[in-house]
């Protein structure tokens, strides 16, 4: 049990996915103007990095390592997470137009956040197990999402303020998310 | 809310939420008693002096009017009537600066006194001493005659507000005597020398309203007026009146605040009073309403104080309406040097004057003139430090703040949710904050700029409705022209076909190489239109002034279509003799096929798609028919059919 | 004209008031304070202050904006002076000076300046310099009574300008852990809290030298709470939480957790929940906002002192929460006159 | 080797099956983006921005045809409004659209001039001129959306176009002029 | 049934695309798999020698590390309950010295990871830090990057100096500490010391030439 | 459609995917610590983009829309992981110090973006140019944070070079300032940040020199308007 709750604490906190690791940047940086579309963003993000953890998981244990073809595991990887997406993409998008509303239309960008690919790669460098995996995919997308929600907030607050010409837009944004950074350093040693 | 469904008894005060204790500057003009303003060589009385529709003038120009006199009549539900404040004549219905905060000018009418101030021989008003026989709806009518508005401040018709309604349950009258901002005291003196008015007329207004209660609330600080009320209470002996003192707080006299303050219940957002059974008069409202129907006097004028640490003498007087400032400010003994700021309405709520010729209004309850000292500085305002001051203050509950952040980025979405317009402009969050920021102004401008687009969207939806509603016109137009045509055509090619089916099948090719071009699938009725096409498009290789030719080359639109062609229409002429713009067949065809190619998804009430689906299932049904030919499409009889019965469809349909 | 709008009576309050509030109350904790560590407290102030208000012109300058009004509304002496009391008394002269650059550059600047910067200037300064300099960082000098005591004025020069210490017997010789330092580290190494805390490092009830430190800033502190400049909330939430939550883990295992009395008065937690976290600029602003706000500062300080790599964390607990801000202050917004029910 | 292709081929191919099987199981028709688009446009049907009407422009933008940045009535805020919507960065107006005007205008038809030739009429997309053959036209004010089509037309050049003047009712408080902070020195 | 074969048709050219494509890809990367397997296992041998030679050059040794290697297990001298490596380094047979990752549990945040190398006297061969996370600027000067102090423990040995002076100077010793950092240096020597113990203690069954049973080897 | 000029001012100032469009921020921040990281990584990138934009170009006609981002994906996917494979087989140890981020050039932004937005629209020269531009600011971006990190952190450049040119480059570390302590800040997490957005803000001020030639005064802000 405790072992779940450090590799929670250790992937949402002490090493956050995107302000310590350096994933799923592009996403942070880019649909984080406002705060309902970085919600949305963040539940996509969560349900479909939970779900790239766990699929990638089976994939790696039940195909690539049988057949010992483990160099194929990005492409295969690749090829799960961007199918699973865009299958959930086209059935939400039927199914639920309300929740696709939501979800929708950041789905097809999720395919391509690294972060994404960086937890089925990581699962497999730290060997976890499949609850492991999943509790993995999870926390790191709660990191995200706790930071990406945040970060919007606090931009929407820096958006009206009377920021120099050069810094406007993408400079202070990176800015603010390197003190968010930062600050997230008090968090190292605590697992 | 859990006090909503006690009694009203005055027992208890509540306190409301955030307020500020404020020097009151009260003593400067409370002292003397009230005293009449002379009248003034003119009178300008603004047609919109009240909420609603602005009132129609039922003068002109030239005419002799008396005083009492109905000048301009209402114009709708919520509007009142003006009445002519002094006798003379009318010299001007024009537009003149009037007491507003934009300095704008507005339409008045403008009487040259006499100075005799006849009335009007026959009053238009009956005097009705006791009212008690009366129904409240003939009581609320002669308030109505009377032009009668709320004094305290809103200047809302008076009469509507005596009219709660066949289900509305009235608990209480309340009587906002409270005067929280500081230096005014026109009611502080009128509750002090018209006591008996203003108790006489709770009385009337309880009959109108059938309530059973009236407080009257009234802030510790006027004693005098406390007394006098009390007194006046006293005399008419009537139990259901009490005098309520609550606590000098600004904004203790805030419509909201005062029924929160007295009753302890929450005015709904959106709502108003009534809808918890409280109905809120200001007491010179009171005064006015009772001299009204017992005496038969309309509002023509009211008390209102003159004030300021720039003005020599201030006072209360007696003022008509249609006063100009400039004139009472002369009756004050002048203004030592040039006011700071000169201000209509009291400091907190009221707008500055940019022009002191402006004339006094049914709501006007001040004219204030600053000296520096007593002035904020225009400009010295800091960024927000969010130091959250202003919303301890708040009296609404608000988040001052945030909402200045988002009215500051213009983020009008984010302010409403914010609650902007629960905010009652009063002014506190300002008072306080240490950066010094124009807050209320921000809420103002916010407020105007959502009013304003809402006003444009107004505009928009009307708008698309009417460009819609022209281009169903337009269709049907163009659907019945095309069935007529395709049914002249259909009986020309079945003689032809016969004859000549390569020539046929030639032109079908043609039509459905330019309908798939255009994405459309192949149908009968594109075919027929399709035909046409070649000779339509004849009309896009005429040269054309690039400046106008936008929309003639690329579109589909018929509007835009028509439009090009009354535009190139010159050009044309002159380059291409032959030109088939002119020719309306061509023209309503390449007009329809666009209809057509654009309705095509909309498969719902559009009668020309209508008609082609009908015909696409009639050669469905042929071609699963044995022994119809290979295809129905091949089969020039059946088509003719096909666009017949669509035709008729679409006739149907279109009617 | 910029202001057409009601109100139009002058208005009392000011930023620089409010700001020289905060300066003077902070005064009697900085008189403790150079009593016990010597004076270079005041020598980080001064030099903290002289960069801050350099900084300032100069990006002021840069921004076009007008100098005179925010020079004079004080922010950046506030700034310079709670950043340099964070900053260890003996430390070489660029220490408190970056810390000020990088507090009014990055921490306040580039977001426009006053008003407008998300994150607590004095923290982003002192955490910088945590990170980027822990050595210095984490050198304080013994407090007077404990080892060989104050260091002597000279001393302190000649360490801020030569960065040189030979001469009085070495850097090893005058510095030491602070108490929270010591405790986590002695606890570290299986210790129990009383044995950590057996030395003369420790006084009364805490750290030698700073109870007294630290109930000079709270008199301060509750200075400012009596005339209004700060609210009650913040300061409340974030030693009430703090107090609480250690209270159940020293009730719990009094030998592994240090008691809510040490943690309360030993670190940085009565000047950070009096002074720091009460920033209003950077601090949630919806009276319930900041009572989560100021607990949230008293938790992660809680959670960091014991199980994270520092020993003290008020400055990290404060930026954190100062991310968090906006987010709170979007879900706590309090009931509307005549609106049912909160917004949550 | 072969095992690896082997699986790779199968892992894609059960892919495409699902994929081939949803696209066409999950088709959604329609597209609601259309009507938001529209409702956010200005509904003048001017046709500046290179499309006949608002609805056009509108579909173009939902299909990734246009910029949001064509809409001169729209203005600026119109542009913001789209970008809002769209989640898309705001753009400045594209000038070869035109420049929003700075005050709303509406036509006025000089009547003594007009020759009642109905090309006006034909002209207004949103009906706002009354009149018939040989009689002479009058906008209506309240309708007109200021687009300025008709002007054109008008063989007698008898429209103009008058700005609409601020009234008590319609004027708007100013937004305070900006804060010290933002002021130059 | 027009739906049917729409079905029918989409999953059949979907399939057959993405096939086509997954086929070719890994095609390809199975040749180049195929023509870098051997270069990159040989890499990694080499990588692993690399770091092992930081503490023993190859001069002093002929034989093949990689092959010549037993796992061992202890946690308390150790500091891990996983086993760990034993690399054997012997010159023309004879046995010259062990390299072996120990733990260091009690750094200031977590544990440290070193490599040690022991000569076959006793003394030390070196001593490298593998993994740590103490804090950049104080305790990371065990890394040979940011200072020497690591490859003072060349040469040393149990009784040199003797053990109870197996300290850092502030606690008494004769080991430098960092200005401001007494815990990592403290925790690198507990952990040195504790391997040179054991190795003391174990010296014969590290260098048998066939690996033993660690359990074994622990208890004898 | 763009010229070759066109396509090549885009790719390394004018739409430069580093410091504009802001993809492939993950790579770009978290290998700069060093500049040879930053171009190890950055040669790495360059070539996939070039490989991806040019496979991608010549099959964008026959790929349906289902299938589109799966059949991208994995030709990129395939791309990268051959360079993996051999950079594996050749370089090591500079592998090993990319560690995850070779294989996540996969899911880097820039390429699918260019993927998206140019390859699969226009023909194979014009792809390869655009891959080639595009890389070439990538790698740009890349390299000037790298080294900028390095100095400010380090004192030195092209420390470690030898990882990526061999041995013989082992002694090409220049060191800027001797005995330099280390702004260690600049190659700690948040630097990487901090240093991305200053170098954003001076791309900024020079964009807005060029684009008003006249001397402005030292002022880098506008005036009044902004927010206001
Ligand atoms: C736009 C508007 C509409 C109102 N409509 C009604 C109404 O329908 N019935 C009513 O009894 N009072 C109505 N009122 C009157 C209010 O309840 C209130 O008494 C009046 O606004 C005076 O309040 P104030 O001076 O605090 O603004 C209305 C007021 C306004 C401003
Ligand atoms: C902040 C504020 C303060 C007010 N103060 C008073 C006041 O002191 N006296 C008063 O009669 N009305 C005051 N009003 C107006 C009342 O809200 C309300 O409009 C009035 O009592 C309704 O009565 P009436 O329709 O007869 O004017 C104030 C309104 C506001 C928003
Ligand atoms: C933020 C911070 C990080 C520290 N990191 C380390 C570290 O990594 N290694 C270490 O030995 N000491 C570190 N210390 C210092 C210890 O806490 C402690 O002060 C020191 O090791 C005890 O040294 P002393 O016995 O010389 O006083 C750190 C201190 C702080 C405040
Ligand atoms: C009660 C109070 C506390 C303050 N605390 C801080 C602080 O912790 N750090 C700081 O840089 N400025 C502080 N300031 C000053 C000022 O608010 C701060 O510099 C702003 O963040 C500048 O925009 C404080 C001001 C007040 C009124
Ligand atoms: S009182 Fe002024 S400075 Fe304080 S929060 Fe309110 S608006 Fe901001
Ligand atoms: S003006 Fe509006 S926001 Fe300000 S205190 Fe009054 S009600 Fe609240
Ligand atoms: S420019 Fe704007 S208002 Fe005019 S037609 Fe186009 S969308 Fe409508
Ligand atoms: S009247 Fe003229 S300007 Fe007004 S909407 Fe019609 S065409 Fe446009
Ligand atoms: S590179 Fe774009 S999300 Fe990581």
């Amino acid at each position: 049990m405790t072992d779940y709750l450090f590799i929670l604490i250790g992937t949402v906190l002490v090493n956050n996915f995107v302000l310590v690791q350096f994933l799923g940047l592009c996403p942070f940086m880019g649909v984080s103007k406002k705060r309902e579309t970085a919600m949305g963003m963040a539940l996509a993000t969560t349900f479909v990095l939970t779900l790239s953890s766990v699929c990638s998981y089976l994939v790696n244990e039940y195909i690539l390592a049988p057949l010992g073809v483990e160099y194929l595991r990005t492409i295969s990887f690749i090829l799960v997470i961007a199918g699973v997406v865009q299958l959930t993409e086209m059935i939400v998008h039927k199914a639920s137009p309300l929740l696709y509303e939501v979800l929708g239309i950041y789905l097809p960008l999720i395919t391509t956040n690294c972060a994404v690919l960086g937890v089925a790669l990581l699962n497999v460098r730290e060997q976890n197990s499949f609850l492991e995996s999943a509790v993995y995919g999870f926390g790191a997308a709660v990191g995200f999402s706790l930071v990406m929600i945040l970060f919007s907030a606090m931009r929407e607050r820096i958006a009206v303020a009377d920021v120099p010409a050069a810094f406007q837009g993408a400079p202070i944004g990176l800015i603010t998310a390197g003190l968010m950074s930062l600050a997230f350093m008090g968090f190292a040693g605590l697992v | 809310m859990s006090a909503a469904a006690g009694m009203v008894t005055g027992a208890k005060v509540w306190k409301f939420p955030g307020g500020l204790k404020l020097n009151g500057h009260k003593t400067l003009s409370a002292t003397s008693a009230i005293e009449d303003a002379p009248i003034p060589a003119y009178l300008i009385l603004p047609l919109a002096q009240h909420i609603g529709a602005a009132a129609k003038p039922v003068v002109e120009v030239g005419d002799q009017v008396y005083k009492g006199q109905t000048i301009a009549a209402p114009d709708g539900f919520v509007s009142t009537p003006i009445h002519a404040s002094s006798s003379g004549k009318v010299v001007a219905i024009e537009e003149r600066p009037v007491a507003h905060p934009s300095g704008l000018s507005a339409m008045c009418i403008v009487i040259e006194t006499d100075g005799l101030d006849t009335p009007l021989s026959t009053p238009e008003l009956e005097a009705h001493p006791d009212y008690s026989e009366l129904d409240p709806s003939h009581l609320r009518n002669l308030v109505r005659q009377a032009g009668v508005v709320g004094l305290g401040g809103a200047a809302f018709p008076s009469f509507i507000k005596l009219n709660p309604g066949p289900d509305a349950q009235v608990d209480a009258l309340i009587l906002n005597g409270a005067e929280c901002e500081p230096y005014i005291t026109c009611d502080q003196v009128l509750m002090r020398e018209q006591a008996d008015d203003i108790a006489r007329g709770a009385q009337l207004i309880m009959h109108a309203v059938q309530a059973t209660t009236c407080l009257i609330g009234v802030e510790d600080n006027k004693s005098e007026s406390i007394a006098a009320l009390n007194k006046a209470i006293d005399a008419l002996d009537d139990r259901r009146i009490k005098v309520v003192v609550v606590p000098t707080r600004y904004p203790q006299g805030g419509e909201k605040q005062l029924v929160q303050a007295l009753t302890g219940r929450e005015v709904p957002s959106e709502g108003l009073p009534l809808d918890i059974g409280i109905v809120c008069h200001n007491v010179g409202t009171a005064a006015t309403v009772w001299r009204a129907v017992t005496r038969a006097e309309p509002l023509i004028s009211r008390v209102m104080t003159v004030t300021g640490g720039a003005i020599k003498q201030p006072r209360n007087f007696n003022v008509r309406i249609g006063t100009p400032v400039s004139e009472l400010l002369a009756l004050s003994g002048g203004t030592q040097g040039t006011p700071a700021r000169l201000v209509m309405g009291g400091p907190m709520m009221g707008f500055a004057l940019t022009s002191d010729a402006v004339p006094v209004v049914k709501a006007t309850n001040c004219i204030l003139a600053t000296t520096e000292a007593e002035t904020a500085p225009v400009e010295d305002a800091m960024p927000c430090i969010r130091c959250g001051e202003c919303a301890e203050v708040c009296p609404a509950g608000l988040l001052p703040q945030q909402l200045y952040w988002h009215s500051r980025a213009r983020d009008l979405d984010r302010a409403q949710e914010y609650k902007l317009f629960d905010c009652i402009e009063c002014g506190c969050c300002a008072q306080v904050c240490p950066s010094h920021i124009p807050l209320v102004q921000f809420y103002r401008f916010a407020k105007t700029e959502i009013w304003e687009a809402e006003r444009d969207k107004r505009k928009s939806n009307h708008a698309r409705e009417r460009h819609e509603f022209r281009q169903d016109r337009l269709d049907r137009e163009e659907a019945e022209k095309k069935a007529r045509l395709a049914a002249k055509k259909a009986a020309l090619k079945k003689d032809t076909s016969a004859a000549n089916p390569v020539a046929e099948a030639i032109a079908r090719a043609k039509a459905r190489k330019a309908e798939t071009a255009s994405g459309q699938p192949a149908d009968p009725v594109a075919d027929m239109i399709a035909q046409a096409k070649a000779k339509a498009d004849g009309n896009k290789k005429i040269p054309e002034k690039p400046a106008s030719t936008e929309n003639s080359s690329s579109t589909d639109d018929p509007v835009a279509a028509a439009i090009a062609r009354a535009k190139a229409k010159a050009d044309q002429k002159k380059t291409d003799s032959a030109a088939p713009s002119d020719d309306p067949v061509a023209a309503a065809i390449a007009r329809a096929k666009a209809k057509a190619a654009e309705k095509s998804d909309e498969k719902s009430d559009d009668p020309v798609a209508a008609a082609i689906a009908k015909a696409k299932a009639r050669k469905a049904e042929q071609q699963s028919a044995p022994e119809e030919k290979p295809t129905a499409d091949d089969d020039p009889v059946a088509a003719a059919i096909a666009r017949a019965k669509a035709a008729a469809a679409a006739k149907k349909d279109g009617d | 004209m910029a202001r057409l709008s009601s109100p139009h009576l002058p208005v009392q309050a000011s930023v620089s008031v409010v700001m020289r509030r905060v300066v003077i109350a902070l005064i009697p904790g900085i008189a403790v304070m150079t009593f016990f560590f010597g004076v270079g407290v005041l020598l980080n102030i001064g030099i903290a202050a002289v960069t801050a208000l350099l900084a300032e012109s100069i990006m002021l300058k840069l921004r076009g904006r007008e100098l005179g009004r925010f020079l004079s509304d004080w922010t950046a002496v506030v700034t310079a002076v709670l950043l340099a009391i964070g900053l260890p008394p003996l430390a070489p002269w660029w220490l408190p000076a970056m810390g000020a650059f990088f507090a009014l550059v990055f921490g306040k600047h580039l977001y426009g300046g006053m008003g407008y910067n998300p994150f607590n200037p004095a923290m982003i300064g002192y955490v910088v310099l945590l990170i980027a300099f822990p050595t210095q960082m984490t050198l304080w000098p013994t407090p007077l009574g404990v080892g060989d005591g104050v260091a002597s004025p000279l001393a302190v020069l000649t360490y801020a300008i030569g960065n040189d210490l030979a001469a009085f017997g070495g850097l090893d010789a005058m510095t030491g852990a602070t108490p929270l330092d010591h405790v986590k580290t002695q606890l570290s190494l299986s210790q129990t809290v009383a044995e950590a805390q057996g030395g003369n490092m420790f006084g009364l009830f805490a750290g030698q030298g700073w109870e007294w430190l630290n109930l000079a800033f709270l008199a301060g502190g509750l200075w400012l709470l009596t005339n209004r400049t700060i609210r009650w909330q913040i300061p409340v939430s974030v030693l009430g939480s703090l107090a609480i939550i250690s209270t159940l883990f020293w009730l719990g295992d009094s030998d592994r957790f240090a008691s809510p009395l040490f943690h309360l008065t030993s670190g940085a937690a009565i000047v950070g929940a009096f002074f720091i976290a009460t920033d209003p600029v950077t601090a949630s602003t919806t009276p319930r906002g900041r009572l989560y706000y100021g607990a949230g500062i008293g938790v992660l300080t809680y959670i960091i002192r014991n199980w994270g790599g520092y020993p003290d964390a008020i400055a990290f607990a404060v930026l954190l929460m100062n991310m968090a801000a906006p987010t709170i202050d979007e879900y706590t917004q309090p009931r509307v006159y005549g609106h049912e029910g909160r917004k949550d | 080797m072969l095992s690896a292709i082997l699986s790779m081929a199968a892992l894609a191919a059960a892919f495409g099956v699902a994929l081939g099987y949803v696209s066409v199981r999950f088709k959604v028709e329609g597209d609601p983006l259309v009507d938001q688009i529209d409702a956010v446009l200005p509904q003048t049907q001017c046709g500046q921005c290179s499309f006949p009407g608002c609805r056009p422009y509108a579909q173009a933008i939902a299909d990734g045809e246009a910029e949001i940045n064509q809409c001169p009535p729209g203005g600026e805020a119109g542009v913001m409004a789209l970008a809002d919507l769209l989640g898309r960065d705001p753009l400045p107006l594209n000038p070869e659209n035109g420049v929003a005007k700075e005050v709303k205008t509406v036509a006025v038809i000089d009547e003594d001039v007009c020759i009642g030739c109905t090309k006006c009429i034909q002209a207004c997309p949103i009906d706002a001129i009354l009149g018939a053959a040989k009689q002479m036209h009058t906008v209506i004010a309240d309708e007109c959306t200021g687009c300025d089509l008709c002007v054109e037309p008008c063989p007698v050049d008898c429209i103009d176009m008058v700005p609409i003047e601020d009234t008590t009712q319609t004027w708007k408080w100013p937004f305070p002029e900006a804060d010290a902070t933002e002021k130059a020195a | 049934m027009a739906v049917q074969n729409e079905i029918l048709r989409q999953i059949w050219i979907s399939s057959a695309i993405l096939a086509a494509f997954a086929v070719a890809g890994s095609a390809l990367l199975g040749v180049t798999e195929g023509s870098t397997r051997e270069q990159i296992a040989a890499n990694e041998q080499a990588y692993l020698i690399k770091s092992l030679n930081q503490v023993l050059p190859p001069s002093q040794f002929d034989n093949d590390l990689l092959s010549d290697s037993i796992e061992i297990q202890d946690t308390d001298a150790l500091g891990t309950e996983a086993p760990v490596t034993v690399y054997r380094a012997r010159k023309q047979g004879q046995a010259v010295a062990a390299l072996f990752t120990v733990v260091a549990p009690d750094g200031y945040s977590g544990n440290i990871r070193l490599l040690v190398g022991v000569n076959f006297n006793g003394s030390l061969a070196g001593v490298r830090a593998v993994s740590h996370r103490e804090t950049p600027g104080l305790g990371d000067a065990i890394e040979v990057s940011r200072s020497d102090w690591i490859l003072g423990f060349a040469g040393r040995a149990l009784g040199q100096p003797p053990v109870e002076r197996w300290r850092v100077k502030k606690d008494g010793g004769d080991f430098d500490q960092f200005t401001g950092a007494t815990i990592t240096p403290r925790a690198v020597l507990k952990a040195v010391k504790k391997a040179l113990i054991y190795f003391a203690a174990h010296r014969d069954d590290l260098f048998a030439t066939s690996a033993k049973d660690p359990q074994e080897s622990d208890n004898g | 459609m763009a010229s070759y000029s066109d396509i090549a001012r885009d790719g390394l100032w004018k739409n430069n995917p580093g410091f504009v469009q802001l993809l492939g921020l993950c790579p770009l921040l978290a290998v700069s610590n060093s500049l040879v990281n930053a171009l190890g990584l950055g040669l790495a990138t360059i070539f996939v983009l070039v490989t991806s934009n040019v496979i991608i170009s010549a099959i964008r006609n026959w790929v349906q829309p289902q299938v589109r981002i799966p059949v991208f994906v994995m030709v990129i996917a395939a791309t990268v992981t051959a360079i993996e494979l051999i950079m594996q087989a050749e370089l090591y140890e500079l592998y090993k110090v990319l560690g995850i981020f070779i294989p996540l050039i996969t899911t880097n932004c820039i390429i699918m973006g260019r993927a998206e937005a140019f390859a699969a629209k226009n023909d194979l020269p014009k792809a390869l140019a655009d891959g080639l531009a595009q890389g070439l600011g990538f790698s740009f971006a890349l390299v000037l944070l790298g080294a900028m990190r390095e100095v400010l952190g380090q004192g030195t450049l092209l420390r470690d070079a030898h990882l990526l040119f061999g041995e013989q480059a082992r002694d090409w570390t220049i060191t800027l300032v001797h005995n330099y302590d280390g702004f260690l800040l600049a190659v700690l997490p948040p630097g990487a940040f901090l240093g991305l957005g200053l170098l954003i803000a001076l791309k900024n001020v020079i964009d807005r020199r060029l684009a008003q030639p006249k001397a402005q005064p030292i002022s880098t802000t506008d005036t009044a308007e902004s927010t206001a």
